[in-house]
């Protein structure tokens, strides 16, 4: 938001892509909102589209998930389908695990403790 | 525990009545208001505010998380329906185990809040009932209501 | 970036100028506000938007801290004066590095803040500048400024 | 407060007291305020009344410290000289380091960074 720049000086949400041996990983950290999910969807796009094998959403440090963020996920995981690739994500305290099961998403995505763990599948 | 009662008597319930105040839905009166600029960067500092509220009327870690997302919700749908240079203003009035939250923004005749979305999916499931408020000609709300499930 | 401007000319920073408003103290607009009874209870939660809001705006954790701790100042002070029922307003500008809060309560003709306290020196120490607003008769403030020390 | 009466539900202060070889502990956790300094520093004084050797406030858990529990502090450190009672402090987090030091007063008092190294003096 241009009138208010202080305030959003530092950008909420923290995206980092590492790409290695046909997988990718997108490290989050911080807001997946509104306001941040825009860039976010335009990331996992971009990875989506390179078709790697296996695409790894480390939520570990998300401290908060809307319904922006979950909708992005269900959209991700619907074209992670069409395109062949695993779609996993590492998540395992309440800002995400909460959101996912009290909307009853949590058995649609494919979820682990780790990132080592969700690359050995 | 569970039941809401349909009439509310006590001076901070009554506040949560949006039809009572003289001033319409702008200034509904209640223990504790925040009001921003309507402006998506400020939403996560209104949502903080819930959180922080329910966290110290006792309500668990799930239900703290619940009433996060659900006034994120709710801002986020009004906000782009706000009138330029407008404020989101969001009241809450905790009471009998439970917080209710009147968010509004002021808007232009023909706005209209969609309740076919998934986030608005998401907002009902989260509370234990949601509202528009739309009785105003000049603001646009939204009324939730979470209960605590411990006593 | 210590030298705070004598003037102010950016819309955030003029709202933060207590004699510019048509409505005085009361209606000083500012793009975050906090309304909330004038009961000690909630002070805790005032506290807590001004600790999000400076977190927010990339404060260090000590900032963070000391501006917490002022904001509880400035309640703690002005809250024995309200009027009975009176709110306890506190609005909020970040701008330029630096975070504004004007805190009031509506008061009667003869209602002081006294400056030759404990509270009042931990408060002027812990940010870099203070001072009473005074010249509205229906409301009393205070102004309390906190630069980020990093860039 | 009598009025907001489910916000202030839960007191926002835990004050408990364990005595045992002529020395107290006043473990505290939440928050130190107008609210709750009357009733710690009726606390305090019981103990000091009682003239242990050394009095011991385990300050690890409080999550905020305002200028009413700094003079509380600050009475408290003078009342135990008159009566002859080591006053020590235990705290080593921000919510409480900061305040004394920014007040100046972090000098003044016996800090420690446990309740057995306290004890040990
Ligand atoms: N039981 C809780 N569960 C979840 N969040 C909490 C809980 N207690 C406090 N918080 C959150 O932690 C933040 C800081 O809390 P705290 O240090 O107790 O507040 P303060 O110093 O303002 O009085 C608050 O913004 C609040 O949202
Ligand atoms: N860098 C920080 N330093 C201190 N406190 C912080 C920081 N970032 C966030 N907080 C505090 O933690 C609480 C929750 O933060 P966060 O989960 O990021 O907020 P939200 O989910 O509302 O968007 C906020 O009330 C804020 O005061």
């Amino acid at each position: 938001m241009a009138t208010d720049d202080d305030l959003a000086a530092e950008d909420p949400l923290g995206v980092d892509v590492q790409r290695s041996n046909g997988a990718s990983v997108i490290r989050l950290a911080g807001e997946i909102d509104m306001l941040t999910t825009p860039a976010l969807r335009a990331k996992v796009n971009e990875e989506l589209q390179g078709k790697p094998t296996v695409l790894v959403l480390d939520m570990l440090s998300v401290e908060f998930l809307g319904s922006s963020g979950l909708a992005l996920l269900v959209e991700a995981l619907d074209e992670s389908r069409n395109r062949d690739v695993a779609l996993r994500l590492v998540a395992n305290s309440r800002p995400v695990s909460r959101p996912l099961q009290a909307t009853g998403l949590t058995d649609l995505f494919a979820l682990y403790p780790s990132v080592e763990a969700a690359l050995a599948g | 525990m569970q039941t809401p009662e349909p009439q509310q008597r006590d001076r901070s319930s009554t506040a949560t009545d949006p039809g009572a105040g003289s001033g319409g839905l702008a200034e509904t009166p209640t223990p504790v208001e925040v009001r921003v600029h309507a402006d998506p960067a400020l939403i996560p500092s209104v949502r903080a505010v819930a959180a922080d509220l329910a966290a110290r009327a006792d309500f668990d870690l799930d239900a703290v998380s619940d009433l996060r997302m659900a006034v994120d919700e709710a801002c986020s749908a009004l906000v782009p329906l706000a009138r330029e240079g407008g404020q989101l203003r969001c009241g809450f009035a905790m009471a009998d185990g439970r917080i209710d939250v009147i968010c509004r923004v002021p808007v232009t005749g023909d706005a209209a809040l969609r309740q076919d979305t998934f986030g608005w999916r998401v907002l009902t499931t989260l509370t234990d009932d949601a509202q528009v408020l739309d009785a105003d000609p000049e603001w646009l709300g939204i009324h939730l209501r979470k209960q605590r499930l411990n006593p």
